[in-house]
């Protein structure tokens, strides 16, 4: 196995979240392709090996154990902090009844700040921002709009949702004192079907905006609803772009009103991500949804094994996680921290609707795009950390 | 309040309603030959593709037609060649066949149509706002389905009263042989049920799914909600089944409409500590949040209580 | 009546009804049968007889009168404190344990009488008594060579056989027996009354049968139940004598 | 009855107290094979699928206590392997740091308690009724009890669930528990005790009238059972041991989380023990070890392995109702009059064309997959290490011929197969 | 009317019928008779095509060996089975309209008929059929097959539990069918009565017929009746 090295993605790949998790592991096999095209890694092979985790905890850690004992080190997960937080756990104890055969956990997308403050380890590394670093960003957006007077919070019942709503209300109270929060309302994951009474209590509620961070059905669903019975409001989400969001937003005709924080969105004008994205796009013509988050990923660990000649995680950290690096969606300045490795970079603050003359990508087939409407530069996101991370001796 | 109440009463019949039309078909197959039909949903997410794809090309009313045929005819042929084979191995069995065809049906569609949502839309004719009450507007479509719900719901009450079908696959239950030895053909009118019941699902699937998600993880979703509506209702009681479908619906969207916990009624809890922690998640719990688990508390109440459901007639 | 005044009668029936939504199908019936009697309820069909077992056996709850057991009130008890108060019977309709096998169909009915109750601490293969008693009651229904068949593939009549083996397992000292006689041939039947003639030594029976030849065989005493009531309670010869009852139920074809 | 004449009375059941061998060897075989295990199958792989199946075989044998014992079908038996796993796992930590003496292999005992004093509280509410009533009320209290688990999150841990390590337990005869085999053993041992357990549970009289109840609960009043009783016993006593298969899991898997014990679990549960035969004491062993084993590893085979799971689980509930354990149990009668060499022969004749019809068929369905879900690979695919382009049609009509012809000469050796077959037990009765 | 050439019939693996040959004419009552388990109840379910027959059965000419039971009886061949099979969960009237087949046209039974012979049935129109007594459910499995009308009707063991008096009203019964033109294939138990209403008889014995004749050929023959119904 020298030769290659082994990537063990673990999402889901089955299921209710197959969707977003089949995108992942699409453009993991993508970025592989790419790079082995190109003579690979120290001149050793990417392979990446899906591990179906069916979203559950539990079935990660049985995942987790059968990569590991299929050879692989390296392993990618994003979906889920729930799922997050127990492969950071089975990780950090495997390398401590292991300490001769190390894993690395590279996360992309499971934003739970607890994984890089209290229960930060040294063998995970988070490359999206984290929920409360996103929240810092899209707050400092709303604190110049002086048309927002009530706020209400809907979102999903597990820690990335609590982590969510906890940060929004500290943040709004501390930067918009005048802002009145009319409603906080957590409902249980992906088992809604009809949102129609949550939206009959937003509309009571006299809310003029809504902060979520619902993803997947969850946030579809919700966006419909809102559409159907006619709240007229804004949206500030997470996770509105993300498979089958735009779909869902197009049918509900809110144009414009959808706004969403992430790490980049393809009508940035920078045209090396342009052109990844117009390949991906011609390969992948069902899902051309991009996360840039997996690219960041992907090519940092590259660059680190690189630099570090070894793909072993125990020497390849150490590059990792003090690394400085050109964002993937408009090259922008973006650093780890060594103290939690949490990544800083630039994000984005964009609305969805139709596209206008000079923008080139939209969203599912729908005709309408992600249009930037705010950009916050990486060293505008930092924010401290509690975590005290052990490190081997 | 009122207002809010008011618009809850609407929600809460729409959302029944459309759970009625998931679960009519449901009922049919559970009622009639027994079968706890668990790839009832399955049938449901074929219909909503299979009306997507139509309608992409045919429109929206011919969809509506003919998806529900076609999941009917794959219902019978399932019904034919899988189901009846199944039959004399007892109930059990007949369940895990049904479980089964949940992953075959599910992996097809999504071989099909793969993973993501489908872009499946209102037909133009019916995407207008019917009314509006409170400033809320309610659709066209949503409307329509109702109707479709009301008028799905006395057909089969007309049918059940009207013909001896009902009878016969009743009697086949005890004594399957005798009821061919009297002359009836059973399995043809077992095969008929089925793909009757699949087709129902199937016009719920071409309904739900513009208004829901259209996507391959949509029968999972369903659940086991579709069980208890049928089993509160009572085993074999199509107008329990109705009833049944109108209280769930109710039940939850007047609970999410409220926000009280045992805190705000009490005042924060009269536990300090380390146990505290714990209890504290019961004592601050909204009865918005546990909505989605009341269907089930009623489910286990009722069958305490009353075994054969709210209108049933036996309890098998 | 003939029960002797200082013992206690084995069952004690007194005005016992049961009606079903508005129709009374027992209407207020009072008999005694002494310990040791063998008694036959005959009747026309419908009459009640069974629904009577059903009442004196926990089956159905009665909707008036009393049932007494050596004494004791049973109204209304569950069937399983009936029969352990010593009470079994036999059903009219088969009703055995259709996958078990013969020889645990028997066993199965012998195990609360002989002590093991719930035990699930103890062997039931090392259960000596209990194999000895199975295996008697096999000689005695002529199954022993059918023991390890499962009960619901046996024929008709043996299925028969095996239900009065069920009731007569537990060693009960009041027996109920529904039409034992049914579905067996001439011969089987002459078998089964010397059976029962031989394990109701003793004990108390009551029997529902529909062959003249066995109630009168059998019967110390026959009770005629028609629509409901019992119309009259006697010797047999007597019985057989009686026009009421020969009007009733017996028909010219008296054997 | 007067017309036996054929048959000679079988050899009655004796009485007499076997000897020792008899009685246990098995069991002391079966441990001995436990116990080599881990010599045979080494690689960590092996190892944790090892571990998974043994608290699987108890969790599908407590099961089948209901389903093929006592004729109870419950949607909700995951709800004790849950609970008994979630407080093995508090419990665990509970003593973590304390100097408490309590070693890691008692603390199943926990799990087992729980699943005891919830099989009680739930058994007391759900055995009250019978049939699909009980069925219903079972589903009720799972998702009842699973979606709780999520609203109680301090105790829980919400979607996450908690966490455990096995190895801040005290280390008694220097094992830790960190390496994957001292689990391995840990649970072997537990499997062995709990096999052995239900095992001989279903020799008591308790056993027996379990049968009885579930063949013909009515008539069971008549002869002093009270069926509820029976019902609620068998019940609790499977929660019992449901709960040290979830304390096993605990600290297996050192995580708990409350989709273990939801409705997915429990029919997980259920397929398990019915494909491997609900009327043989071994079945739902098979049962949890197979399908363990394709759950782990169908999915690095193929990427549609759900659809195999399906039609796999179809074929077996319309073929083989009785399980695994039941078609091996057909092979018994062959055993005992040395007749399996014979039929041996028309079984390899039958499986042969059943593979190529099964080649066929998932060759059909690998190169559809290929075209329409798989379409950025391009239709170039490998499939048993043979390399073609799935767009053009001769590796269809391979595909097609390959299929059509097996299951033709698949039906027609099963015929034969099955004709030898009743020729060779037959040929037991007539000497 | 029905005519039976070397039937066999197998349950899984053993050979129960062992080539019966019998015939059954117009308006005729033919009886079998035999000990338990020869075979007799097999026979008529053989017929009826379950389980299923080889050899030849003609029924009015027509071949009927092979075709799923619903189509013979849909040919005019009634069948009540020994164990009565009542619909337990159905109200006796609703087990009387089932013996009625989809399309069928003016029947020689009817409804009112069997409230008129069997008032208590009337009385119980809307019980559950599986609350009736032994001997009321009897009454009601040959009249709910009776309505659909068969030209033959093959009745398994009709007196089993029932009263003298209404064995006699059984017979009776049996004969008023006859005269209303339908032939009747009985298996009996009670010699007395099969003798009296049977025009002919077979005496069945380990899965063949051993014996056919009139009734009276059948008294005088004490050899087959000593060998065969251990009278
Ligand atoms: N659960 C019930 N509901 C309604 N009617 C009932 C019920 N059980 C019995 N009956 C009626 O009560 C009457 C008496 O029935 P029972 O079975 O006691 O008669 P029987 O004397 O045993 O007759 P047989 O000799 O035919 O067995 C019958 O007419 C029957 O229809
Ligand atoms: N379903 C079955 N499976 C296996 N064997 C059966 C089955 N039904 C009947 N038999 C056997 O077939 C033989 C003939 O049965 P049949 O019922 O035809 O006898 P019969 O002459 O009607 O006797 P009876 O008086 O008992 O009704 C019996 O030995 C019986 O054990
Ligand atoms: C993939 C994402 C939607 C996951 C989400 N951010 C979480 O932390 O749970
Ligand atoms: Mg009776
Ligand atoms: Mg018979």
């Amino acid at each position: 196995a020298a030769d290659t090295i082994k990537i063990g993605y673990v999402d889901p790949l089955s299921g209710g979240a197959a969707s977003i998790g089949q995108i992942g592991l699409n453009q993991m096999n993508f970025i592989a392709d790419a790079v082995n095209k190109k003579g690979g890694i120290n001149g050793e092979q990417i392979e990446v090996i899906g591990y179906d985790n069916q979203i559950n905890p539990q079935t990660s850690l049985v995942q987790v154990q059968k990569a590991i004992d299929e050879g692989v080190r390296i392993i990618v997960q994003g979906n889920g902090s729930s799922v997050g937080a127990a492969i950071e756990g089975f990780v950090e104890k495997y390398n401590r009844r292991n300490p001769d055969a190390h894993i690395v956990y590279l996360n992309y997308a499971a934003i739970d700040p607890a994984m890089t403050n209290e229960s930060c380890s040294y063998w995970h590394f988070s490359f999206d921002a984290n929920t409360n670093v996103k929240m810092e960003a899209l707050t400092n957006f709303i604190k110049q709009r002086e048309e927002i007077k009530k706020v209400y919070l809907i979102d999903q019942d597990y820690s990335f949702g609590h982590a969510v709503a906890e940060s929004a209300v500290s943040m709004l109270k501390e930067k918009r004192p005048d802002i009145e929060i009319v409603g906080n309302e957590f409902h249980p994951l992906v088992k809604i079907t009809d949102f129609s009474p949550y939206i009959a209590k937003i509309k009571a509620s006299g809310a003029d905006t809504v902060i979520t961070g619902n993803w997947g059905q969850d946030f579809s669903l919700l966006i419909k609803a809102a559409g159907q019975s006619g709240l007229d409001v804004n949206w500030y989400t997470y996770y509105a772009g993300a498979a089958g969001g735009p779909t869902a937003i197009k049918q509900a005709n809110m144009d414009g009103r959808v706004f969403q924080i992430n790490e980049g969105i393809s009508n940035l004008g920078y045209a090396p991500a342009e052109n990844t994205a117009r390949e991906y796009g011609a390969v992948y013509k069902d899902a051309p949804v991009l996360f840039p988050r997996i690219f960041n990923a992907m090519t940092m660990l590259f660059m680190a094994i690189e630099a570090a000649g070894s793909q072993d995680p125990a020497v390849f950290i150490p590059k990792l996680e003090s690394m400085d690096y050109a964002s993937f969606s408009a090259g922008g300045e973006s650093f780890m921290r060594k103290d939690d490795h949490q990544l800083f970079q630039p994000l984005y603050i964009s609305a969805f609707g139709p596209l206008a003359n000079d923008q080139s990508f939209d969203e599912e087939h729908t005709g309408w795009g992600w249009t930037k409407v705010g950009e916050i530069s990486a060293k505008d996101t930092v924010i401290p950390t509690t975590c005290e991370m052990k490190r081997p001796s | 309040m009122f207002e809010i109440l008011f618009i809850s009463t609407i929600n809460g019949i729409l959302y029944g309603m459309l759970l009625f039309l998931m679960a009519s078909g449901l009922t049919v197959i559970f009622s009639m030959m027994g079968v706890l039909n668990l790839a009832h949903a399955s049938f449901y997410m074929l219909g909503a593709f299979f009306g997507f794809e139509i309608s992409q090309h045919f429109g929206f009313w011919s969809g509506l037609v003919f998806a529900p045929l076609l999941v009917a005819s794959i219902g019978m042929i399932v019904e034919r060649y899988g189901l009846r084979n199944v039959h004399r191995h007892g109930h059990v069995a007949e369940l895990l066949f049904t479980f089964g065809l949940t992953f075959v049906i599910q992996e097809i569609v999504e071989m099909v149509w793969g993973k993501l949502p489908v872009d499946y839309r209102v037909p133009a004719s019916l995407d207008f706002s019917a009314f509006t009450v409170f400033a809320t507007t309610y659709p066209a479509f949503k409307m329509f389905a109702l109707l479709v719900s009301v008028v799905i719901f006395l057909a089969l009450l007309l049918v059940i009263r009207r013909t001896r079908i009902g009878l016969i696959v009743q009697a086949a239950l005890s004594h399957p042989d005798m009821v061919g030895m009297l002359g009836h053909n059973v399995d043809r009118i077992f095969m008929l049920v089925f793909g009757v019941g699949v087709a129902l699902a199937a016009v719920a699937g071409v309904i739900a799914g513009p208004v829901l998600v259209t996507q391959s993880n949509m029968a999972g979703l369903l659940g086991p909600i579709l069980f208890v509506v049928v089993v509160v209702g009572g085993l074999g009681s199509l107008g329990g089944a109705f009833v049944a479908s109108l209280l769930i619906g109710l039940v939850q969207t007047y609970a999410v409409a409220f926000n009280v916990s045992l805190a705000d009624v009490f005042g924060s809890s009269p536990l300090t500590g380390e146990f505290a922690l714990y209890f504290n998640d019961l004592w601050n719990v909204t009865v918005a949040q546990i909505a989605p688990i009341m269907p089930y508390m009623l489910l286990v109440l009722i069958l305490i209580f009353r075994p054969r459901g709210l209108m049933g007639t036996s309890n098998r | 009546m003939t029960v002797s005044p200082n013992s206690v009668p084995a069952l004690e029936l007194s005005g016992l009804e049961k009606s079903f939504g508005p129709m009374k199908i027992i209407r207020g019936i009072d008999l005694d049968i002494p310990s040791g009697e063998r008694h036959a309820v005959i009747g026309p069909n419908g009459a009640g007889k069974s629904t009577l077992f059903h009442l004196i056996s926990g089956h159905y709850r009665p909707s008036g009168g009393t049932v007494k057991l050596h004494g004791d009130d049973i109204t209304g008890l569950q069937p399983e404190l009936i029969a352990r108060r010593g009470l079994s019977r036999s059903f009219q309709v088969t009703n055995i344990f259709p996958q078990l096998s013969v020889w645990e169909n028997v066993r199965c009915a012998t195990l609360w009488a002989m002590g093991y109750k719930y035990s699930f601490w103890r062997n039931v293969e090392s259960l000596t008594d209990a194999r000895e008693r199975t295996e008697q009651i096999l000689t005695e229904i002529n199954m022993l060579d059918r023991w390890n068949m499962p009960a619901g593939v046996l024929a008709y009549a043996e299925q028969r056989a095996l239900e009065i083996g069920l009731a007569i397992a537990s060693n009960a000292d009041t027996i109920l027996l529904d039409e034992p006689m049914a579905g067996m041939s001439h011969g089987e039947t002459e078998h089964m009354v010397g059976l029962i003639r031989q394990v109701s030594e003793n004990r108390t029976l009551l029997m529902i049968e529909h062959d003249m030849s066995v109630v009168f065989d059998l019967a110390d005493r026959i009770s005629v139940l028609v629509y409901g009531e019992v119309i009259a309670s006697d010797t047999p010869e007597r019985i057989k004598a009686n026009p009421a009852v020969q009007q009733a139920y017996l028909g010219t074809e008296v054997v | 009855m007067n017309q036996k004449i054929d048959t000679r009375i079988p050899a009655l059941p004796s009485g007499r107290r076997s000897s020792f061998l008899a009685r246990y060897g098995i069991w002391i075989v079966v441990a001995i094979v436990l116990a080599g295990l881990p010599y045979v199958f080494s690689s960590g792989l092996a190892l944790s699928t090892m571990c998974m199946m043994g608290t699987m075989i108890i969790f599908a044998l407590s099961y089948n206590m209901l389903l093929g014992q006592t004729g109870l079908l419950s949607f909700g038996h995951a709800v004790f392997f849950g609970l008994g796993g979630f407080l093995t796992a508090w419990a665990m930590n509970a003593v973590v740091g304390t100097d408490s003496p309590l070693p890691l292999f008692l603390f199943p005992i926990i799990g087992g308690f729980t699943g005891l004093v919830f099989g009680v509280i739930f058994g007391a509410v759900s055995t009250r009724r019978s049939g699909t009533a009980f069925a219903m009320i079972t589903l009720g209290i799972a998702e009842l009890v699973s979606s709780s688990a999520l609203i109680l999150r301090h105790f829980f841990g919400g979607e996450e669930g908690i966490t455990v390590d096995r190895t801040d337990m005290i280390h008694l005869f220097g094992l830790s528990f960190g390496p994957q085999i001292q689990v391995y053993y840990l649970i072997a041992v537990w499997c062995l005790i709990s096999a052995t357990a239900m095992y001989a549970l279903t020799c008591t009289p308790f056993g027996r009238i379990c049968n009885a109840v579930r063949d013909n609960a009515e008539r069971v009043r008549f002869i002093g059972y009270n069926t509820q009783t029976v019902r609620f016993m068998a019940f609790s006593l499977s929660g019992l041991f449901a709960g040290i298969g979830g304390g096993l899991a605990a600290i297996n898997f050192e995580i708990m989380n409350s989709a273990q014990m939801g409705v997915g679990e429990s029919g997980a549960v259920i397929l398990m023990t019915y494909i491997g035969g609900i009327g043989n004491f071994a079945g739902p062993i098979i049962g949890a070890v197979v399908v363990t084993y394709l759950q782990l590893m169908l999915s690095d085979i193929t990427d549609v392995w759900q659809l195999y799971f399906g039609l796999l689980f179809i074929g077996m509930v319309m073929y083989a109702p009785n399980g695994l354990a039941g078609l091996l149990a057909l092979q018994q009668p062959l055993l005992q009059t040395r007749q399996l060499h014979r039929v041996a022969p028309y079984y390899a004749l039958a499986l042969a064309p059943g593979l190529v019809a099964i080649t066929g068929l998932s060759m059909v369905i690998e190169m559809t997959y290929q075209l329409s879900v798989k379409t950025a690979a391009g239709p170039a695919m490998e499939f048993f290490g043979v390399t073609f382009n799935a767009n053009v049609p001769l590796p269809w009509i391979i595909a097609v011929v390959l299929f059509a012809a097996g299951v033709w000469l698949f039906l027609r050796a099963a015929r034969l197969a099955g004709h030898v077959y009743s020729e060779a037990v037959t040929w037991r009765k007539m000497p | 009317m029905l005519d039976v050439r070397d039937l066999h019939a197998y349950y899984g693996k053993s050979h129960i019928l062992q080539g019966v040959n019998m015939r059954v004419g117009n308006n005729e009552i033919v009886s079998i008779l035999g000990r338990n388990g020869v075979g007799r109840s097999t026979t008529l379910k053989a017929i009826m095509g379950n389980p299923s027959p080889r050899g030849d059965i003609e029924f009015r000419q027509k071949p009927i060996a092979g075709r799923k039971p619903h189509d013979i009886a849909r040919l005019g061949i009634g069948y009540v089975p020994e164990e009565r099979a009542i619909f337990p969960m159905l109200t006796v009237e609703q087990n009387l309209l089932l013996g009625i087949k989809s399309g069928q046209k003016d029947a020689r039974w009817s409804l009112d008929e069997t409230w008129r012979l069997f008032p208590q049935l009337l009385e119980r129109a809307n019980a559950p059929g599986g609350a009736l007594s032994g001997g009321e459910q009897q009454m009601l499995t040959i009249c709910r097959t009776l309505m659909g009308n068969p030209d033959l009707i093959m009745i398994d063991e009709p007196t089993e539990g029932l009263a003298p008096q209404m064995v006699e009203r059984i017979g009776e019964l049996l004969q008023e069918v006859a005269r209303r033109g339908i032939s009747i294939l009985l298996v009996e138990q009670r010699l007395a009565i099969a003798m009296r209403i049977s025009h002919r008889v077979y005496v069945m014995g380990h899965g063949q017929m051993v014996f056919e004749g009139t009734p009276d050929e059948l008294m005088a023959n004490t050899d087959v009746r000593r060998e065969w119904l251990e009278v």
